[in-house]
């Protein structure tokens, strides 16, 4: 199908797009890589009256190496992301993570920012932003604000992000020196959206004990979500994979998923346990390999 | 109606400037205003991969990109690849293997190797097997498609530039 | 008059691996589908379709769609009442033709059935009007399941039929009930496999336009340009010989572009009305929703074994799901009947009894999709015969052993009347086995270190190709189905092939050529092959069910030796030699034994057309070098064997397809290459419709996932390579001893991956086998977990 | 499309059930409801401005109250159409007395067509709940002005 009609502006910098966003209000929608909006315009079930394109602005690609982490402009694409030296040097998770998202010509095109806004609960950067901690700058015509991605998030494509606003960058934070990381993930075929995914960092102190745990499922409830009962019985304990496959049964706590043509919820909470305890033991795996 | 945008861009080394609706997506404007039909349109949801051009130098799909977005940039579609009628070494290499049956996905496929092949100029089948994933094709079970990049590599590295593609 | 050239195995032309003539065009980019044609001044068209599954249109609303600026027509069954109205011969016991109305009239069944068509300057113009066309509908219960549909209560889709069924026929042959009370093992299963449909990456597509001089040209990516010509005719009234149909550079088929859509007469109709050119182009939501549907059945399947795993017994109940109307030309019979009469298989069982039903439910209509019917059928028996081998304790290659029809009893008529040309079972499966090292993997153990349960999978088939008469008669469409073909040989020696068929991937400008070089003795580069355009072919059925080598090469063979043989009379004339002495070779016209004394192919053929002195008599010898023939061969049987390895995760119900074995005999090949190709897709399908295709509709008879973010074909990852080997066993019966090729995998492939993963689960108590396809991560948790199987009754 | 859920009141049945039945506390409470006026047959004629992501539709529809058993049992009938698609759905809810006030439990049948049925998938139904809760959410705050809460006697120790 071919898209409705809608009227165009070209931003030339961020601060450029709050002002046309903040003449145009609710029937306007930032365009940045275009990947899910367009998809979803050729469908003509979505149908903004007005567009306002930020993927020509100048330098659109920012990756900036920080104290506490790495700072991505919203408007980097993912290929460029995936492929930076200092991302991939201090935040190993997130890198492999991109090269999950659908396939490379796609990644091309598509945003960092662009996908964290879209806030489909089974796609890997809203599930990064907070396995990392990520801090949310944004940004409308009047003020500016830092937000924590884990009030970013409200349900199925929804976000906090007001109507006047736009996601200017984002910092993910580094977790600690000798931490070690682990993604696994069930797609039926290489590329495409997650049924199930699950993601884990923890950090081992001197003997042996967890000292620091993040632990973050998607595609099993309406955004991504922290299983912190899982985390709080790491944090402190001796770690085996027998031990993990104990905590991991609390996935259930959070675990809110629903049926769809490929799979039941059931299933997903399932088999979110199974990764779980994949994504803890390649962690404890490669933290033990860095202490 | 919403009135037209000017748009200028560089496809294939020629420079076009026209009077566009904001809605034309990039696969139309290049099939049906510059009539260059040589990339195909199989899905419009950016999965099956017929629609894959390069824009500045890299693949993207022309289904989900509006023209707009291209203004200045540099276009490169199938009609690029041949020299007077000439074949490229890659365009050869799907020649002598079979790497095509109906067509309808090599435009797409043949934009994306060549990319690929620059960043990748001696890629293991697997490797191949995972750049290719973003393009489908219902006919070849893709074996003959792989052997293609295969010897496409190969010719290229033995005649010394990747570019040669 | 010489008996055609016999062709045996490998010769100059045939047997040989060439490159495609036709590849340079569309790897340039050149090749023009039906949406590259450009005619000047062309509207678009854009269908308003029903969003509802069984609902009566109470009150449709064009007032606000009329009233935009650029709204130039919209038409509705008003102005257009026309429905298809079947040619083939109607001589199918109680079908009753539930033809589809181009436009739909009072009452919709499916959901994406056209409603109104619009008529704008561009395509975005048309759907911006179509999403001001209002309609109220009165819904009525629809129908997902057949075994819903098929209750004496249900309402009724189509009120002029008594029930929803609108075929059954039954057949017995043998003494099936002893067979069955003298068994040692019965096992029964109810098997559904899934819908799915062809979807090649071109959808579909129809320009059509009308001449000044009232002819209609119509452009459609269709796979038979004839048959629709004739169509178009009958339905829409026009004189056939003013009407010109194109089928261009098309983007696969696959069956699924060889049914006549009501958009192939709505456009030409149109186009007549408004008297300028229209197009509309499928786009793939409308693919997945309103193109041929295929393969989804519910089989119950019995088979009676002795203990050594000896076959005595089948009982079949196929219902066959035809979707809301009868897909036209072939109908919903394409699944069950065919599945039913290809019951036998490789196999000798003799007392087979089989119910085939045939029932109307509320979604897309089922048409042919490679392999028809078959796919069903085979996956039905092949999944209980897997069973049975474990609850015997025997390998799945050992009933195979013990069953199949062994090479010295050819030509072998089975307990379905189909008559087996030729073939070599045991050695095929032997060479597969081997290949894929099958034996050894057996004996290995199933779990690997990182958790995972390999398994190994073998499955075997008989492919009915060529479906010419007599085939198509054999596996229950008695349709006439023969083919012809035009060569023609021009004053400089060139030669033309007007072909009935229609390349749409198969390679045929290139393979039909190979065998016309062979048969003439020219080179092939002097031949040209013309298909698709009813302007410059021949008549012929078109390009569909593995017949376009077997029909289109042979019909070749017989036109191209009519002109061969003109070529020698005249050559003897004016060589002053004996035509019997005389060869062709590469072009030259020589004695044989004197090579010097020769003259070449375009210097005859000069004088054939402009020296009537040099020539013999006009009144012995007519100074023409053309024929025409048609070609109506025998069923002729194809079989080979697949192998499958696949490693599963048994705690996600993941499974990854490691290696792929697949051995072919389609007797002799015309070219290895393009056999290598078909194999090599053919897999490729298969493999998607066991692992990953399901159209999905909900209760109420919406589809679920209409676009390819969720309707899932296999892409570069899902598949490793495709190992081929070939056997060759020419058929008696053909010219060239060719059989068809194309099919052959979708009988057999997805039967050899559902083997591999009962194989996987052999650690569990059981057995698990897989009765439905495909067989997703979901389906295999619930075989591990023993839940929602398809209960036998 | 099946849903259930249930929903915790501190009030008493019948007080929740002149809630659902009062239009202003409708309009204000059904998310994205503009309009909502009795359609002089019973029913009431509702136009809702649904938006998830880029996906706004503007819905038409016409709502019925049906089965009443006054105050523990009724069905909520209706269908609504917009550009994205339509719905025609029946909520049976069940008002049922608590120690606490009132638990409501509902379970709605829906038949979504049109272009969302075809790409909604899992989307759909998380949305519908995410929406369900809103609404009772709404309910609640708007109940707390108007209405008392159930007394209940405090008991000692």
């Amino acid at each position: 199908m071919k898209p409705a009609i809608f009227d165009y502006f070209r931003a030339t910098s961020l601060e450029h797009a709050c002002e046309l966003l903040s003449t145009h209000g609710d029937d306007a929608k930032i365009l940045a890589g275009g990947q899910s909006l367009i998809a979803a315009m050729n469908y003509r079930l979505a149908r903004p009256q007005v567009l306002i394109d930020i993927s020509n602005i100048d330098n659109p690609n920012q990756i900036t190496d920080e104290t506490t982490g790495v700072r991505v402009k919203a408007t980097t694409t993912q290929a460029f992301a995936e492929h930076d030296p200092v991302l991939r040097r201090r935040l190993p998770v997130l890198a492999d993570a991109i090269r999950h998202i659908a396939h490379f010509q796609i990644r091309n095109k598509g945003t960092v920012g662009g996908s964290i806004v879209n806030a489909d609960p089974a796609s890997e950067l809203p599930a990064m932003s907070l396995l990392l901690d990520a801090e949310y700058e944004i940004q409308s015509a009047s003020n500016k604000q830092i937000m924590p991605a884990e009030d970013f998030f409200i349900t199925y494509m929804t976000t906090a992000l007001q109507s006047d606003e736009v996601l200017v960058s984002i910092l993910f934070q580094e977790p600690p020196k000798n931490s070690g990381w682990g993604l696994h993930e069930v797609a039926r075929r290489a590329g495409d959206f997650a049924l199930v995914g699950s993601a884990a960092v923890i950090a081992l102190d001197v003997d042996d004990k967890c000292s620091y745990a993040r632990v973050v499922l998607f595609g099993v409830a309406s955004t991504p979500v922290r299983a912190k009962e899982v985390e709080d019985a790491i944090v402190g304990q001796v770690c085996s994979n027998k031990f993990f496959e104990q905590a991991a049964r609390k996935v259930s706590e959070v675990v809110d998923a629903e049926s769809d043509v490929h799979v039941t919820d059931e299933y997903r909470g399932n088999v979110a346990e199974v990764l779980t305890i994949r994504a803890l033991a390649d962690a404890l795996g490669r933290a033990k390999a860095a202490s | 109606m919403v009135d037209k945008k000017k748009i200028s861009l560089n496809v294939n080394g020629v420079t076009y400037d026209k009077e566009i609706e904001p809605r034309t997506l990039l696969s139309d404007f290049l099939r049906h205003h510059l009539d260059l039909t040589g990339t195909h349109v199989g899905c419009e949801h950016g999965i099956c991969g017929s629609c894959t051009i390069l824009m500045e130098g890299l693949p993207v799909r022309s289904c989900l990109t509006f023209a707009l977005q291209a203004e200045g940039k540099a276009i490169e579609t199938i009609e690029s690849l041949d020299t007077d009628g000439e074949l490229s070494s890659l365009q050869n290499a799907f020649w002598e293997n079979q790497g095509l049956q109906c067509g309808f996905c090599t435009p797409g496929i043949l934009m994306s190797m060549k990319a690929f092949l620059k960043d990748n100029p001696k890629p293991s089948r697997d490797e191949i097997r995972e750049a290719l994933s973003g393009n489908l094709c219902r006919c070849t079970g893709y074996h003959d498609i792989v052997d293609s990049v295969v010897a496409a590599a190969e010719a290229a590295l033995s005649s010394g530039s990747a570019e040669q593609a | 008059m010489r008996k055609p050239i016999e062709i045996a195995g490998v010769t100059k032309h045939i047997g040989v691996p060439r490159k495609r003539s036709e590849d340079p065009q569309i790897l340039m980019g050149q090749a023009k589908y039906v949406d590259d044609i450009k005619l000047p001044g062309t509207l678009e068209i854009a269908f308003f379709r029903s969003t509802h599954a069984h609902a009566r249109i109470k009150n449709l609303q064009l007032d606000g769609a009329k009233q935009h600026p650029n709204c130039l027509h919209i038409f509705t069954n008003e102005e257009f009442s026309a429905g298809a109205t079947t040619f083939f011969p109607n001589t199918l016991g109680t079908l009753h033709p539930v033809l589809l109305p181009f436009l739909a009239h009072g009452k919709v069944r499916y959901v994406g059935e056209i409603i109104a068509a619009v008529v704008a300057p561009s395509r975005y113009i048309a759907e911006d009007i179509v999403d001001l066309i209002e309609v109220e509908y009165e819904t009525l219960p629809a129908y997902n399941d057949v075994e819903d549909a098929m209750q004496p209560d249900a309402t009724l889709i189509h009120e002029d039929l008594e029930s929803n069924i609108y075929y059954a026929d039954a057949f017995s042959n043998g003494d099936v009930d002893k067979a069955f009370a003298e068994a040692d093992l019965v096992v029964s299963e109810k098997i559904k496999t899934g819908r799915t449909s062809a979807a090649p990456m071109e959808t579909r597509g129809v320009m059509a336009t009308w001449g000044w001089d009232e002819t209609l040209t119509v452009w459609s990516s269709t796979q038979m340009p004839y048959p629709l010509r004739t169509s178009i005719a009958v339905n829409l009234g026009v004189p056939e010989q003013t009407i010109r149909v194109v089928a261009p550079t098309v983007g696969g088929g696959f069956g699924q572009k060889a049914h006549f859509f009501p958009e192939e007469f709505i456009l030409p109709w149109i186009a007549k009305e408004i008297k300028q050119p229209v197009k509309w182009i499928e786009d793939r939501r409308e693919h997945l929703l309103s193109a041929a549907h295929a393969k989804q059945c519910t089989i119950y399947m019995d088979i009676a074994f002795k203990k050594d795993g000896t076959m005595v017994g089948m009982k079949i109940k196929n219902i066959g799901d035809s979707g809301a109307y009868s897909q036209y030309p072939w109908s919903g019979l394409i699944e069950s009947v065919a599945a039913n009469n290809g019951a036998p298989g490789a196999f000798t069982v003799p007392n087979i009894s089989f119910e085939t039903v045939v029932c109307l439910t509320n979604k897309m209509s089922t048409g042919a999709y490679r392999g028809i019917g078959w796919s069903a059928g085979c996956y039905a028996r092949e999944m209980v015969m897997t069973k049975a081998a474990r609850l015997l304790n025997l390998d799945i290659v050992d009933i195979y052993r013990k069953n199949f029809i062994r090479h010295d009893e050819f030509p072998y008529t089975t307990a379905t009347n189909q008559t087996y040309d030729s073939g070599d079972y045991h050695k095929v499966l032997e060479k597969c086995l081997e290949m894929s090292d099958y034996i050894n993997t057996k004996k290995q153990p199933r779990s690997t270190e990182d958790g995972k349960l390999k398994g190994v999978g073998v499955a075997f088939f008989v492919e009915q190709t060529n479906w010419g008469s007599r085939s198509a008669a054999e596996s229950g469409f008695p349709a006439t189905m023969h083919d012809t073909t035009t060569v023609e040989m021009d004053p400089t020696g060139k030669v033309t092939i007007r072909s009935g068929q229609f390349s749409h991937g198969q390679g045929l400008k290139t393979t039909l050529a190979q065998v016309a070089a062979e048969t003439l003795g020219v080179p092939f580069e002097d031949i040209v092959v013309l298909d698709g355009d009813t302007a410059t072919g021949a008549y012929g059925m078109g390009t569909f069910a593995s017949r376009s080598a077997v029909i289109g090469g042979g019909s070749v063979i017989r036109a191209a030796t009519d002109v061969r043989n003109k070529l020698l009379t005249i050559a003897a004339h004016v060589m002053e030699a004996n035509a019997a002495d005389l060869e062709i070779d590469e072009g030259k016209i020589y004695v044989k034994g004197s090579p010097d004394r020769s003259m070449t192919v375009a210097e005859i053929a000069y004088i054939t057309y402009y020296d009537r002195f040099a020539r013999p008599d006009e009144d012995e010898v007519e100074p023409t070098l053309i024929a025409t023939r048609h070609y109506d061969p025998p069923a002729a049987y194809a079989n080979g064997a697949h192998a499958v390895h696949i490693e599963l995760d048994p705690l996600t119900g993941k499974v990854e397809i490691k290696r792929v074995v697949a051995v072919e005999d389609c007797g002799n090949m015309i070219n290895p290459k393009v056999v290598d190709g078909q194999m090599r897709g053919g897999a490729g399908q298969g493999l998607g419709m066991g692992l990953l295709e399901s159209l999905d509709y909900d209760e109420s008879g919406q589809l679920k996932n209409a676009s390819f973010m969720d309707f899932l074909i296999p892409n570069a990852t899902t598949l490793p390579d495709i190992e081929c080997a070939h056997i060759v066993t020419p058929s008696p019966y053909t010219e060239g001893g060719f059989k068809g090729a194309g099919e052959a995998a979708m009988l057999s492939v997805h039967i050899a991956l559902s083997n591999a993963l009962a194989d996987a689960l052999s650690a569990y108590d059981g057995p698990l086998v897989p009765m439905v396809t495909p067989i997703g991560p979901q389906q295999v948790m619930d075989l591990i977990n023993n839940t929602n199987q398809p209960e036998a009754r | 499309m099946k849903l259930e859920g249930t929903a915790d009141f501190i009030y008493e049945p019948t007080d929740v059930w002149t809630a659902l039945h009062d239009i202003d506390v409708l309009t204000k409470t059904i998310p994205g409801c503009t309009s909502m006026v009795p359609d002089g047959e019973g029913g009431y004629l509702v136009a809702v401005s649904l938006g998830v992501a880029a996906i706004k539709g503007d819905y038409e529809g016409k709502v019925r109250v049906t089965d009443v058993e006054f105050p523990h049992h009724y069905v909520l009938d209706g269908e609504g159409s917009g550009t994205p698609g339509y719905i025609n759905m029946k909520v049976s809810c069940h008002l049922d007395a608590v120690e606490r006030g009132t638990l409501m439990r509902w379970n709605c049948d829906a038949e979504v067509g049109g272009l969302i049925a075809g790409i909604g998938g899992r989307v759909l139904t998380g949305v519908s709940k995410y929406m369900a809760k809103q609404f009772f959410k709404a309910l609640n705050d708007e109940m707390k002005d108007v209405f008392a809460p159930k007394q209940i006697e405090s008991t000692e120790g």
